[in-house]
Formats: structure tokens, C-alpha cells, sequence
């Protein structure tokens, strides 16, 4: 795999960099790559986390990984119900290190749209809409998204519709990882496979690159957890990624 | 004595007027009150209000049978791998629905300042998101003095909670296993309660452990026994999602009463 | 790897830096962290604010000892027979602790709006009484036009909440059989929270039924098991309310060393 | 019984007496006299009503009667756990019937006072303080009270500090049942032994009496139930009344 590096490995493999030791990490609905991202980071990485989801789970040990990022499966093995209110509540108070949100359109000071592309009143699409993102964004210690299509309609210059504000800590796609600089979306590095001209290229918006490289390769341990999670590449199958 | 609770779905669903608004148990394709949903389309219901704040499944197939006048909810979506929900991005687009888009947590904000009997509830975060000037929300400064505005958001007061259940008793009482997603506060912010449950137990197992009694009885005004009644969605830890029955129904150019005819409910109709 | 949260009741206790607020858990003379409390006034504590809506033992107690500044209270009293909490109320009378004067739902919306993360949490009722006046409290006009007024309270963040419970294990998760009182909010408003424990029970006795998990290991700085450490007040199913120890406590003409010495955690000291 | 009226007992039944059919009916802490009303009621009444107390219970059949009114026995043989912001909500929204509240002064209006005797901020007497009533009292249906000693210390023209407003429904002494009418406690209706001079005399507030007659004596039910309650008269002996 580190030879041929899929844009399905780099998401949840740097979703997964996002986190820390000790942190309280969340992922939530419509989610699978940061709930491949969290369980990941729980086999590759030897430091602890407390990994908390949007069934309930606190630190669970789910028997199968489920399709759905909000399968009560993932409550399997937890010690503890910790429902929708107290996440929320636990974010809103400054509890939550960090906190993975879906975006449609995520612009260049990291905020998002997931409400509507066109206008909001005469929706050209009609997207999922606020979620999490409103009140979770402003609120987590950090916020990470992730687009699946790197491309200048999902990194835009100009949302349809800000569903979020508030600054993403980082945005990840098959090719880039983005992080926050200054109030603003700087790119950290970006897949070996692609170069910073594509990134800009692909990129709605005007970021800083400064100390920018090429995104470190997958460890043996990150592999080995993905393939443990994902053994028959259904998953990968399914998130349709393409570098390109 | 209080007239008894247990009724049937039908029986149920005829309880509920036109126009009425309903919040909705679970969450995407997981312990939705499903076989009550689709109840109220066999009755031909109109002008529903749905208010939910992560729907999917129920609020897709009542718009696609035509039930709904306006919807209140966070995050609209099929989940799994299914991706938006069809009949209701249709509605909203064709203007057929009214929305009322709401992040999840400010819905709720309303649900808990009609559960705590107060006109409104602040809420943490949504600074800087165009949804408060979309719904004319309005922030209110600390009178505290910490400098702080803070959005508050109005009371949201449905007419009925609907929620699925894993266990009720005869009296009423509801539990669930696993998360109880946003139910507990649905069940204090609604005027009445109906339950939907795949089990009716026996009142002793919950006067051995009360704790777990998610709902207690004398706030539910209904109950109906409906075993797989979260169909095609899960109900944890009983059955998880019909994947190939979500999928049958995400073909938009299939019939609906094909759908509608293999659900669980339908069945047991016909044994009974 | 997270450092171990089971410790002893006496570093515990000399965790809490003088002038610290402590939320106590329990009710009157039911499941209150006494034997904690009890370790505060051996360690000499000083300066405390004490946060709980209906305190009794713990307040008087404390104020007995010299070891509270000032008290954010609903109603205090010894409850039972007992009436009034002697020492507390002379503590007031002679204006030797400052008193906060809520009503236990003004205190609870306090604790809401630090739990929900805002400013300020309105509370029904209150209207026609002096208690806002005396805490120059707000009220705020409901924005969206229903000509209502609610008197909104302030976060209040209590430095650690401390709850005596049945059941801990030790990863730091919690439970507790009966009424939980205030003790969810009190755990979720609190910067940090001190378990004390009658029992450790297995970690799969909490995996095998998550739903009855009070509070959170993820929560929890620290757990002491004290067994009947609830005395002279009771721990639901286990103790009742020691009422001849509290009689012997309220007569103010006897050493509050003889009551110390009677204490559970004590003993189990002597015997370690 | 019913030959002598005890002031303990006329208390007791005349509390039950505000219970109605099918309602959702409080007992809180520091309240033995409403505690056993609500138990007198579930034994005497051939009516059901829902039985709500402090100690989360909900219908509860407890196996002893405990001398403190919060103690969590008053849940036992409950089906759930209704616990303090459970119920008090429950109240705010409107959803309480009926709340029995403490006091230790009451007012013509119907007003408490359990703060203080004298200056707030120079107390003579430091009373338990603001507890349930300053949010219950103005949101219940009906909030009730009861004074073990009936005088003008406790029915008061002028509360030393206003604890809680909003208009008791109903005041029950070792003596008379006031009820309100047209926001102003009305005397209802007063024990056989005693007068409606001596009420008036013993009443520091004014009040109409008007179709106001001798309360109407326990019923064999009523005195059967509160026997079972109090078998050996241990809660009659603790509660220390006298009817002068």
C-alpha cells in the first residue's frame, strides 16, 4: 500500500493524525472516514484517547465496523451512554478536543457549507444541512472535516451558504491536508502522488504553503489497522475516492 | 383507573390529527418509529409537521407519499452509504415543503426551553452561520456583564413524540438500549407521548431496575407493540438496517406500495 | 496510558485547594459524600464554597468546623425530625459564612448554563419573590414577542463536583441506584469530578448495561471507594439513615470529636 | 378518632383532601405531612391519581414509611426514576397538578416566606430558605401548604421577606383549610373543636369566610388509612401538635 498510496488511505489515514494523546475525540453521523480515522488511531498509535461517537459510545470496543457512522455498534463494549445532549453540552462548555464535522463547501478561512449549493431559498441542491457544524465548529477546541473530492467546488472562494463558522482546525482530501494559520486555511502537505501546483490548481481558495511538503507515508502500523479494518476493501469500495 | 394504554399502530396513528407536528425518536436509519410512519401514510395524514433533529428514512418516505407541509430538523440525510435523502431533497427543491434548517443542537435548544417551560433557550456556538438571520433568531447579551451574545432560539412545542422503543410496559413506561439519541428531551418537550415498542414487558422488570426507564408511564398517553417496527432502519440490540431493503426503496422509480408492502407491520396486519 | 483514578479519601481530599467551590451530590441525609466532607475538616480546609441545593449534615458540618466561606444553597436543613441545620444557621446568623439564597431550580439553571456552555440560563417561575432582588438577578424579555419575562440566572462552575455513588470501577465510571438528585448536572457543570464509592464493581458490569453509567470515566479525576461512607446518612439500597448517630451529632453541647471518631472511614484507617 | 380530631390527623386528611382524580400530585422534601397525605390517598380514595415525589419516585409502593420524607424507600416499587430536574421541569412546563410546598410564614395573598425571621441580611432566626417554592409555587396548578402551628407568627399580614409568590391554592393548619379566591386565601372551612372566632383570632392575615362551615370529619376510610400509615402513632408523637 505505501507504494501506491489510495486517496481513501490518505483521508482516513490523516484524519487520523489529527489526533491526540489524552484528547477527547468525537465523530459523529454521516461520518465514515472519521469513524475509520478514530478506530484507526486506537490500533495504529501507542498513546490513548478517549474516543467518544454519536451512538453513545465512550471508548467502545465495537465486535463489527458498521456501515453507518451512527450504527449503535459502536456503542458495543462502552461503559458508558453518552447521548446526543451531553456531547453537545460537553462541546458547547469547551470539553471537546476535537471534533470531526461533514462540509459540502469549506472555504478559505475553514468555514462550511453543508446547507444548500445555489441559493438557500431556491436550493439548485437541497444538501443534509446544519448538523453538527454550527454549534460544534465554534465550539470544539478544534474541528477537522474532510472532503472526498478535492476540487474547486468543495474548496471554494465563496460559500453558497456559511451552515458553520468559527475556523476549521483542518480540512483533509485525497490529496491535501489543509490545517489552520492565522484565522485562514494553510496546506501542510499534500499526497506524494500530487505536487503543490495541483493542489492550487484544484483549490477554490488562496492558501499559504509556506513549509509545505509532501505528506509522510503511511506508517506499518497505520496500514496494518486500516487493512484489520477494512480487510476486504469494502469500505474503500464504497467511498468511491479518487486521487483524481 | 386510567383507561388502558396499549392500542394498536392503526389505532395509533388515527390519533393523529392533520396538521398536527410530530418529533420523531432515533436517529437516520436507527430506531425510528418506521411502522408508525408509514401508518400515518396508509391514513392518508396531510399538512404534518415533522421535527427531528437528524431524519432520514421517515421524513423521506412522508414526503414522498405527500404527508408533509413543513419539516424542522438538523441534518437530513439517509446515512450508511445512501447519501441524501431523495423524496424530501425533491420536496424542498420543488418548494413542495416548508424547511426550517436547523443545526441539531439548536433544535434541541428549542425542545429544552418548551421542556423547562421558558420562551426561549440559549444556545452555545452558531456565531458567524447565516441560520439565525435564516430563522430570525435573536441573540441576547449577557446582562452579566461578560460581554457575551449568546443566540437563543424560541420554544419548539410538538403536539406528539413518537418514539420507538426496545421494551414498554402495559402502564406505559419506556426504556431503551443503547443511546437514547435525542428522546429523552422529545418525550419532555411534546404535549403527549406515544411509544412504540418491539417488547412489551412485564412491569416487574422495571420495578427491579427503574433507572433504566427512559419514559416514565404517566407521560405516555399511548403504546403499541410492534415487533420490527424500525424496519428497514435497526433497532439495537434487536436487528440491525435492511441495507438491500433501504436500497429497494432508494430506487425512485419504484413503486412505493412495493416498499409499503413488505414492511413488517403489513405482516403481522395479515396474521392478525 | 492515563494515570490510575483510584486513590484515597485522604489525597483526594487534599486535592481541593482552600477556597475551592465543591458541588456536593446527594440530598439532606441521603447519599451525600459525608466521609469526604469529614476529610475536608481533618485536612482543615478553609475558605469552601459550598454549591448544592438542599445540603444539611454537609453544610452544618463544615460550618461547624470553621471550614466554609460561603454556601450557594436552595434549602438547608437536617431533614427527618432534626429541623433546622444548627450550625449552619448560627454560621449565617452571626454572619460568620457569606449565603447565597437560591431556589433549588435557580441554583440547577446556574449549573445548566455552565453544563450548556452559556452565559445565563433562564428558569420558569421565580416571579413575585425576593430572591432576585437579593442576587440581582435579570430578567430578560422573551425576543420572539410573547410579551413573557423570565428571569435568567448566571453559570455557575463549581471547581469539582463531588459524588458519593454505589457503584464506580476503575476506569472512574459511576452509578448510582435511586434517584440520582442533582447529581448529573452538578457532574456535567463542574470543571472536575470526585467519585467516592460504596463499592468497586468490575469494568463488565458496566459494559454489560452502559445505559444505568451515571457519569462518565472520561469525566471522573478520581474515585475513593469508602464503604458506608454516606454515614450517618443513607446510601439507597444498602444503609438507612443512622438516626441515632444524627441525634447525637445535633446535640451542640457534645465535642464534634466524639462524632468524628464514630465515622466508617475512620475506622476502616484504623484498620488499614 | 372521629370523636377526638386530632391536629395531627386533620392535618394529614385534609392535605389528601386536595388530591383529585387522575392528577399528577408532588411531595418534596422536609414535608411528612404531605408525604403521608399522598400515601393516606392511594389507601382511602377509590380514585387513582399519580404520586410523584422527591425521591424520584413514580407510583411508588414503599415497604416502610420513612421518617424523612426524601428517602429513597419513597421509591421503591417504582416503575422509573423521575429525579429533581425531572420534575421540576415536569412543573415549570405546566405539567404538575398539584405540589405541596413548605412554609413557615404565609401571607393573605398566599405567599411564603421559608427564608428568614426578621432582616434578611440580619436574620433572627436563619429559616431553610428558598428550596421548591420560589419556582413551583407560581408554575404548579395548585401548590398546597400546611403550618403545624396555626397563630400569627405563621399567618401573617407582612411576610418578614416574600420566598415565594404566586398564590397558594390551599393552606391547612392543625385548625382550618384555607383555599384560595380571587388571589386571596379564603377560610374554607374549620376543625369541629375550634370556632370561626378563634381562627380569626389566631390568623394574622384578614380573610372572607364566606360559606366557610366546620370541616367535615375523617371518613372510616381516611381514619383506617392513616392508622395503617402511623400504626403505633410514632409520626403523630414526632410531629409535636397541638391544636392550641
Amino acid at each position: 500500500m505505501p507504494d501506491h498510496w489510495s486517496g481513501f488511505s490518505y483521508l482516513v489515514t490523516n484524519l487520523a493524525r489529527f489526533i491526540r494523546p489524552d484528547e477527547v475525540t468525537f465523530s459523529g453521523v454521516n461520518s465514515t472516514p472519521p469513524m475509520l480515522a478514530c478506530l484507526l488511531a486506537k490500533r495504529a498509535y501507542d498513546f490513548d484517547f478517549v474516543y467518544l461517537n454519536v451512538a453513545g459510545g465512550v471508548q467502545p470496543a465495537p465486535s463489527t465496523i458498521p456501515i453507518s457512522s451512527s450504527d449503535p455498534v459502536l456503542s458495543e463494549g462502552s461503559t458508558a451512554i453518552f447521548a446526543n445532549e451531553d456531547f453537545y453540552d460537553l462541546c458547547t462548555r469547551g470539553g471537546m478536543d476535537l471534533c470531526f464535522l461533514g462540509a459540502a463547501q469549506v472555504d478559505g478561512r475553514g468555514r462550511t457549507n453543508v446547507s444548500v449549493i445555489g441559493d438557500w431559498h431556491n436550493p439548485k441542491v437541497r444538501l443534509p444541512g446544519g448538523g453538527g457544524g454550527a454549534v460544534m465548529l465554534p465550539t470544539a477546541q478544534r474541528a477537522v472535516t474532510w472532503r472526498t473530492e478535492h476540487s474547486t467546488r468543495t474548496l471554494v472562494e465563496t460559500l453558497d451558504f456559511v451552515t458553520a463558522a468559527g475556523g476549521l482546525a483542518g480540512v483533509v482530501t485525497p490529496v491535501a491536508v489543509f490545517v489552520k494559520r492565522e484565522e485562514r486555511l494553510a496546506l501542510q502537505s499534500w499526497h506524494p502522488d500530487a505536487s503543490l501546483d495541483e493542489v492550487r490548481q484544484r483549490t477554490g481558495f488562496d492558501f499559504v504553503a509556506t513549509g509545505a511538503a509532501t505528506t509522510p507515508r503511511p506508517s506499518v502500523d497505520e496500514v496494518a489497522a486500516l487493512q484489520a479494518l477494512d480487510p476486504d476493501g469494502q469500505f474503500e469500495r464504497d467511498a468511491h475516492i479518487a486521487l483524481r | 383507573m386510567p383507561p388502558p394504554k396499549i392500542t394498536t399502530l392503526a389505532e395509533m396513528a388515527a390519533r393523529v390529527p392533520d396538521g398536527a407536528s410530530l418529533a420523531l425518536g432515533g436517529s437516520f436509519l436507527h430506531r425510528g418509529p418506521f411502522a408508525f410512519v408509514r401508518e400515518l401514510i396508509r391514513q392518508r395524514k396531510t399538512d404534518l409537521e415533522i421535527i427531528k433533529q437528524s431524519p432520514g428514512y421517515d421524513l423521506d418516505i412522508l414526503c414522498r407519499a405527500g404527508c408533509v407541509a413543513k419539516a424542522r430538523a438538523g441534518i437530513v440525510a439517509m446515512e450508511g452509504n445512501f447519501g441524501l435523502a431523495p423524496w424530501y431533497r425533491r420536496a424542498v427543491e420543488r418548494k413542495q415543503i416548508v424547511l426550517e434548517e436547523h443545526a441539531c443542537m439548536t433544535l434541541t435548544a428549542g425542545l429544552r426551553a418548551a421542556a423547562f417551560g421558558v420562551p426561549f433557550q440559549p444556545v452555545g456556538g452558531v456565531h458567524g452561520s447565516d441560520l439565525p438571520s435564516l430563522n430570525a433568531w435573536a441573540a441576547v447579551k449577557d446582562p452579566y456583564g461578560s460581554g457575551q451574545e449568546v443566540w437563543v432560539i424560541p420554544a419548539i412545542q410538538p403536539d406528539i413524540a413518537v418514539i420507538h422503543v426496545n421494551d414498554a410496559n402495559e402502564l406505559g413506561d419506556a426504556r431503551v438500549y443503547g443511546t437514547y439519541n435525542w428522546d429523552r428531551i422529545m418525550s419532555r418537550a411534546a404535549k403527549q407521548v406515544f411509544i412504540v415498542a418491539e417488547t412489551l414487558a412485564p412491569v416487574r422488570s422495571f420495578t427491579d431496575r427503574p433507572e433504566l426507564t427512559l419514559i416514565p408511564s404517566f407521560m405516555v398517553q399511548a403504546v403499541a407493540v410492534v415487533p420490527h417496527g424500525a424496519w428497514p432502519g435497526s433497532c439495537w440490540p434487536l436487528y440491525e438496517v435492511d441495507y438491500p431493503a433501504v436500497e429497494a426503496y432508494m430506487d425512485m422509480d419504484r413503486e412505493l406500495s412495493l416498499h409499503m408492502a413488505h414492511a413488517p407491520e403489513r405482516q403481522e396486519r395479515v396474521d392478525a
